[in-house]
């Protein structure tokens, strides 16, 4: 095979399989929006502050994966899963789950930033706010957006408006939001697929110090970026089953290095190669 | 593994994720919501309830095939008589007149503002045509009784009377204009650029885009836009108390003076017509006619709404 | 292939004479603007010239009559407005605003039930307003027995405009992007968290926007009073609830009515108080569309 | 109130120097509903009460005759007008829902037929050619003026009247077709006398009929044709209504006031005031005043009124 | 450097520099948006039935400088260029041009299917008739069905609306609906962005063999496609002004196989091998 054009992460890559250490455990897990099952029969494994990212082509289910980790389906009238997500040890679909404290503890970072229509401060206050925390506001809003590395960039003007902000800041800025209920897990949906080059790579360097402190799972279209940020890679696809419908797949699920070398399915190498997708 | 939570503030791993507190409030404002909404289905319930039992009477006391199988509408003279057609006629007639004045203009309106104004020009012309939808129908009524009556007179051909159908229809026909503008141009606006584009890509031009590309996209809000105005026409009183009067004769002729069924319900509703009689009984027969018409006429608009809607999403 | 056999150097990309037909479509189409806005500027035109030797002070500050024509105002009717539009604001924005959270935020569109409810708002947005005059009567007058009052006006035409004012706050609380409640619900959020700290405050405007707009629909109503038999020569204003009252637009019928030609010109002067009025709260709403609308 | 130079007829001053001054300062609301010809005799004392009494709330409505009654008889309103008496069934009504009433004529009534100035050939016409034009036989058949009459020219009928729901109506339908409420119906009826002047004034060849009032209002448009009821043409007028020479068409015009709410001070105040004013308010309003003897008749209805009421 | 993981076309690739028969010569091209200057300072060649690809990081203006070859920019108040484009030996911007004449010389096909709300064969047929064309309709039909590769699986049910054929279809059908009116170019901005791979498979063999007869000018975000389809590409990106102000620019334009294994510019390198964007 053609030697992938990426560019991995070193050797300081620590993790290996036999050390995953798992925050989710997903067993057999089939997504459902009404009768069409959009996700069949996945199986894979959330490593405790590792970076796992989510990678295939359009349609393939990565969205609707990554959106039962923290129970966003549940808004969607009709959706619905088979199968189970243990966090730690829990159901996170079980019975007396509360979708709201699951939402707190695993945040998420969406794929167009989406700062509420208020000021930079009020918008980092927000989460701790609805979860009501009223003591020490400034120090939560404080650290949440130094470890988002944009206090330097924001801190003369918390009282303006976040939507004057540009792409990049706007996006560190709810990393930032999310970081400040102090959740475990952050999840990612495409979060620099709208923004340029520049503010590209100052998200990618945020991941890596976040993932010092947080587990984080990204959806990304960008292999190389997948190859850059990851430790471990999930590849997923859609098959067209018997009755022509189609159904997103774990194709394979392993760290990254390894995927983007030795992938063990011939789907996943014509994937990285560029002869499909 | 709680012992690997190093952050002092955060929740343990461990920590059950079940409810912290209840959310009682939740719940309660969902309630307090639907409730609202319920209004909507109360206000419906109300209407047909004052409609239908004087209207039940009604039709045990006037036979159906005499009141839609005759041409004679006079329940209060004496003897009574309950052919409601005049009445239908003379609300057909003034929303004829009323659309054929209210589509072309409020299309090309639409047309206008949706693909041909830049921004500036329709931030201008919405909020007119909204000032235009604002104004209340005894005015238009006054106007077309004092100043179009009177104009239309001295130059139309053959005669007219000091109230017709004529100058009502055409001030319902200004009166619903906004509402055709208005909605289709939403409708219109809503046509993905995409279309357009396609269309211009091909060496077509603005005209044939509007008429041939968005138009027909735009199809079921128009529809639905075309169908409310019509609503609002059949159901109009003022206008048609002041400048179309209340003289129940079966007449084609726009230039006589006609009652339409609003016009009927409010002459007679607001006149001496003693409770328990027929002739009050008629009001309500005559209200549940025009409820049951607009009725309709929602339905189909809401079907042809469904079938189109947004298949090009 | 026409294109190839083409020679390279002379492709002519002069346009064939299509502007003459797309001039006047064009044309067409601006004329059918301008004859709506030629209207309306006759209309006022006229009501203007007809209404000017009476407007002035006395025609807000005095109570109809009809023995002095020439001093008549229509201070009763004025006063009836305002309590009419403060009650029905009071009534219809709230329900209206809630409903429409409701039909945008929590209804399941799959369900009958929820369905039920818009289409019947979809219809009762088109019912006639003097079947409302019905309802008001039978009902409101009748039935709740609350008479022929400021209060029965009041609840009538607050139905009258609620399918109008929950259209709108619908349309302005949809505006609200999808992203904005999802980013309050990743957060931790309650979902009347959500809508209360997230799309009410983003969505104010427009509702105000819409509100304005059904309440300016609400001060023009006639023919609902008309079958509560508001009393037609009210020299007083109301002092309650429970009070006897006319409204700007029911007086100006009546005015219409009289043949006396003072009372005309009193009218068209009155139409133009109405219009001003009307004028006034559409500015208001289109200042405020311009002011808040939202890019995001 | 802009009215604040009094005119000589202003019975408003007269009043206050009459025997009855008005007690201090009366409050509430009185209802007034009813038939839209007595309404303007109403509204014109009510207005000029109010003056004195200003905390006096008079709501004056013209649901018409019947629909006043109604409202009466369900005890939403004080006092009933109408331009006819009570019926039976309505009488009935009252009495189930435990209202008394009394009865008060405060008025008189001439219906008046109309023409426009340029109609120069009907001057009187009789009772049976106004039969001729009304009756329901001659719906879309008497359509021209020379079917009337063989001497008028061959104009085009246009016929306007007042509404269907309205006492007047059925009073002149009574008289003149013989019975209440039997007319044609190819005629542009309104509850609008403005309709009818307007109508009657722009046709040569129209023709209408109202009170009196609106006769008197107009006197400049439209001329008033005299009736033959078989002794003469007699042209309407307060002398021909008063002495009753003025038939058929002079009717009575009543007030009906809740013996009930005659206990409140206001309602009798303002009734009181009516009855004492009712010479001057009636010019005041254009109506026809009573005779001396049906003004003494008022007096003493409304002295025993009081009585029953308590 | 590393190798890039493309699978490029053979050897077979015909033109070689020196043979590039151009259709479009563009000069100093600067295309603005009201006052902002969204690209600049182009020159690029597009040679005959060739397919040429333009690629670079989202903003760089690779979607406005297409929508310039066809005029489609005139419909954008306030757009206008600086520089010129020369069509064969005539200044497409000439006084004397007629833009709609210019967009039925030169086709476009856009990023997401946008097929007309309308039977199949109207939405072929369309072009043909504004232009007017009345006669042999069923033929033209057919035959751009044909070449789109579409009329196997249509032409049952060419009275069916457009909306029901699937995404691929759809994108064909559009592709059927430019050439039915003839064109000597074809534009196409992302065209396979909202499909799945294999529709994005069918559509790049079909663009093989209109490469027969049409030239064709593609934008593409996905590396491999360019790759994959084009003869040359011209390398986008934006930078940076003085003021601030972000201006797209053209980086390199050359035949593909040498943009893919020999960039001249650090810029291009760093972009094909993953290392930005
Ligand atoms: N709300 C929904 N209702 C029904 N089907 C849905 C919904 N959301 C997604 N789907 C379907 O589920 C499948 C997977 O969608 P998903 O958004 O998860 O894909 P994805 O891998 O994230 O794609 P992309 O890379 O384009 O974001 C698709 O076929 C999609 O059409
Ligand atoms: N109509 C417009 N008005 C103003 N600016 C615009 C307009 N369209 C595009 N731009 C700006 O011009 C620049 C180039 O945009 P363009 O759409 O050409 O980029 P692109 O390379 O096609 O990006 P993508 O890969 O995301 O499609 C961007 O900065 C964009 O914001
Ligand atoms: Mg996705
Ligand atoms: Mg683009």
């Amino acid at each position: 095979m053609t030697q992938p054009n990426v560019t991995l992460r070193g050797p300081d890559v620590p993790n290996t399989p036999g050390s995953l250490d798992p925050v989710f455990t997903v067993e057999d897990l089939s997504v459902f929006y009404g009768d069409y099952e959009a996700v069949r029969n996945v199986d894979m494994m959330i490593g405790r502050r590792e970076i796992t990212a989510m990678i295939g082509p359009s349609g393939c289910g990565k969205s609707t994966v990554l959106r039962c980790f923290n129970r966003m389906n549940d808004l969607i009238p009709g959706a619905h899963i088979k199968g189970k997500i243990l966090y730690h040890e829990e159901d996170l679909y079980g019975d007396h789950v509360d979708p709201i404290e699951v939402r707190r503890r695993i945040g998420m970072v969406f794929q167009k930033p989406n700062p509420f229509p208020k000021p930079i401060y009020d918008n980092v206050a927000y989460g701790p706010r609805v979860n009501g925390i009223k003591k020490n506001m400034d120090s939560i809003v404080e650290e949440a957006l130094q470890k988002a590395a944009l206090w330097d960039e924001v801190k003369d003007k918390l009282k303006q408006n976040a939507l004057s902000l540009s792409g990049g800041q706007q996006q560190r800025l709810c990393i930032a939001r999310a970081i400040a209920v102090k959740p475990e897990v952050i999840l990612m949906d495409e979060p620099c697929s709208a923004l340029d080059p520049i503010a590209t790579t100052k998200i990618e360097d945020l991941m890596q110090e976040l993932r010092q402190e947080y587990t984080i799972l990204i959806v990304t279209h960008n292999m190389q970026q997948a190859a850059r940020v990851s430790d471990r890679t999930a590849f997923f696809t859609a098959d067209v089953d018997d009755a022509g419908v189609r159904h997103g797949r774990l194709v394979e699920f392993d760290q990254t290095t390894r995927i983007f070398t030795k992938p063990s399915d011939k789907r996943t190498e014509d994937y990285i190669t560029g002869r499909f997708g | 593994m709680a012992s690997a939570n190093n952050r002092a503030t955060a929740p343990g791993p461990n920590r059950s994720l079940a409810r912290s507190r209840p959310r009682y409030g939740e719940a309660a404002v969902k309630v307090l919501l639907l409730a609202a909404a319920l209004v909507s289905i109360a206000t419906t319930l109300g209407i047909v309830a004052a409609l239908l039992e004087p209207t039940i009477e009604f039709f045990s006391e006037v036979s159906l095939g005499e009141f839609f199988g005759s041409t004679s509408w006079g329940p209060l003279f004496s003897p009574p008589s309950f052919g409601v057609w005049p009445i239908i006629v003379a609300t057909l007639e003034i929303t004829l007149i009323a659309i054929i004045v209210a589509i072309p203009l409020g299309l090309a309106a639409a047309i206008y503002l949706s693909e041909y104004a830049t921004p500036r020009v329709r931030k201008i012309f919405k909020p007119v045509l909204e000032v235009l939808a604002g104004i209340p129908t005894v005015v238009f009524g006054f106007f077309a009784f004092s100043f179009v009556t009177p104009l239309l007179q001295d130059i139309l051909p053959f005669s007219l009377d000091p109230r017709n159908a004529l100058s009502a229809g055409l001030l319902v026909g200004v009166m619903i204009i906004p509402i055709v503008a208005s909605l289709s141009e939403d409708a219109m606006s809503a046509v993905p650029r995409s279309l357009r584009e396609g269309s211009f890509a091909l060496g077509a031009s603005k005209m044939t885009t509007s008429v041939s590309v968005v138009l027909p996209a735009a199809f079921s809000g128009i529809v639905a836009a075309v169908i409310l105005a019509i609503s609002r026409a059949a159901g109009e009183t003022m206008i048609v108390a002041i400048a179309a009067g209340f003289k129940s004769i079966f007449t084609f002729n726009p230039g006589s003076e006609m009652a339409t069924m609003a016009a009927f319900i409010a002459s007679a509703g607001s006149g001496d017509a003693p409770v328990g009689s027929i002739a009050y009984k008629t009001i309500f027969a005559v209200g549940s006619l025009l409820f049951i018409m607009t009725f309709a006429m929602n339905w189909f608009s809401a079907r042809m709404v469904k079938k189109y809607r947004e298949v090009y999403e | 292939m026409a294109i190839l056999s083409t020679p390279r150097s002379q492709v002519d990309l002069v346009g064939k004479g299509r502007p003459l037909r797309e001039h006047l479509f064009r044309i067409a189409l601006l004329s059918s603007l301008a004859i709506a806005l030629i209207f309306l500027a006759l209309l006022l035109a006229y009501t203007l010239t007809e209404g000017w030797p009476r407007l002035d002070s006395r025609l807000w500050e005095n109570f109809p009559s009809v023995r002095r024509p020439e001093t008549a105002g229509v201070l009763s009717g004025i006063t009836g407005t305002l309590w009419i539009i403060g009650l029905t604001a009071l009534m219809a924005l709230p329900t209206g605003v809630l409903a429409a959270i409701y039909l945008e935020e929590y209804a399941d569109n799959t369900r009958w039930y929820n369905r039920l409810i818009e289409l019947n708002i979809a219809n009762l947005a088109a019912v006639p307003s003097i079947v409302y005059g019905i309802l008001g009567l039978g009902i409101i007058a009748r039935w709740l027995d609350f008479g022929f009052t400021v209060m029965t006006g009041a609840v009538t035409i607050s139905l009258l405009v609620l399918p109008i004012v929950i259209i709108s706050a619908r349309e302005a609380i949809r505006a609200v992007p999808p992203s904005i409640r999802e980013g309050s619900l990743a957060l931790g959020a309650t979902q009347w968290q959500t809508i209360y700290r997230q799309v009410l405050p983003a969505s104010i405007p427009g509702i105000a926007t819409g509100s304005i707009l059904a309440l300016s629909r609400a001060i023009g109503e006639a023919a609902p009073f008309l079958m509560l038999g508001a009393a037609t020569l009210v020299r007083f204003n109301p002092d309650g609830v429970w009070s006897s009252f006319t409204v700007l637009p029911l007086q100006i019928y009546n005015l219409i009515s009289q043949s006396r030609e003072e009372f005309h010109i009193l009218a068209a002067a009155a139409i133009v108080v109405l219009l001003a009025i009307l004028l006034l709260m559409n500015s208001l709403a289109i200042w405020l569309r311009n002011r808040y609308q939202k890019r995001w | 109130g802009g009215g604040d130079t009094a005119t000589p007829a202003d019975p408003g001053t007269e009043a206050t120097g009459g025997a009855e001054s008005a007690p201090a300062a009366l409050a509430g609301e009185i209802k007034i509903d009813g038939s839209s010809t007595v309404a303007p005799l109403i509204q014109v004392a009510a207005e000029i009460f109010g003056e004195e009494q200003p905390q006096v709330k008079l709501a004056v409505g013209t649901s018409g005759t019947g629909g006043g009654f109604e409202k009466f008889c369900a005890g939403e309103t004080a006092i009933a007008n109408a331009s006819r008496p009570i019926k039976d069934e309505e009488k009935a009504a009252c009495t189930a829902k435990g209202i008394n009433f009394g009865e008060l004529r405060v008025a008189t009534d001439a219906l008046t037929v109309v023409v426009p100035k340029e109609n120069t050939w009907a001057t009187c016409l009789t009772v049976d050619q106004l039969k001729k034009i009304w009756e329901p036989g001659a719906e879309g058949k008497i359509t021209s003026w020379d079917q009337v009459d063989a001497k008028f020219p061959k104009e085009p009928l246009k016929l306007f009247g007042p509404g269907t729901d309205s006492g007047t109506f059925e009073y002149f339908t009574e008289e003149i077709n013989g019975e209440k409420n039997v007319s044609r119906k190819d005629y542009s009826p309104s509850e609008d006398d403005n309709v009818i002047v307007q109508g009657v004034a722009g046709a040569k060849g129209g023709l209408g009929y109202f009170g009196y009032t609106y006769y008197e209002e107009n006197m400049d448009k439209l001329t008033a044709v005299q009736v033959d009821s078989g002794a003469g043409c007699v042209g309407p007028s307060a002398q021909s209504a008063q002495d009753g020479t003025y038939t058929p068409l002079s009717r009575p015009l009543f007030i009906y006031p809740n013996l009930a709410e005659l206990k409140k001070p206001e309602v009798t105040a303002f009734v009181d005031y009516l009855v004492a004013n009712i010479a001057t308010i009636a010019k005041d309003a254009k109506f026809i005043t009573l005779n001396p003897e049906q003004e003494a008749k008022l007096k003493t209805d409304s002295a025993s009124l009081k009585t029953q009421a308590g």
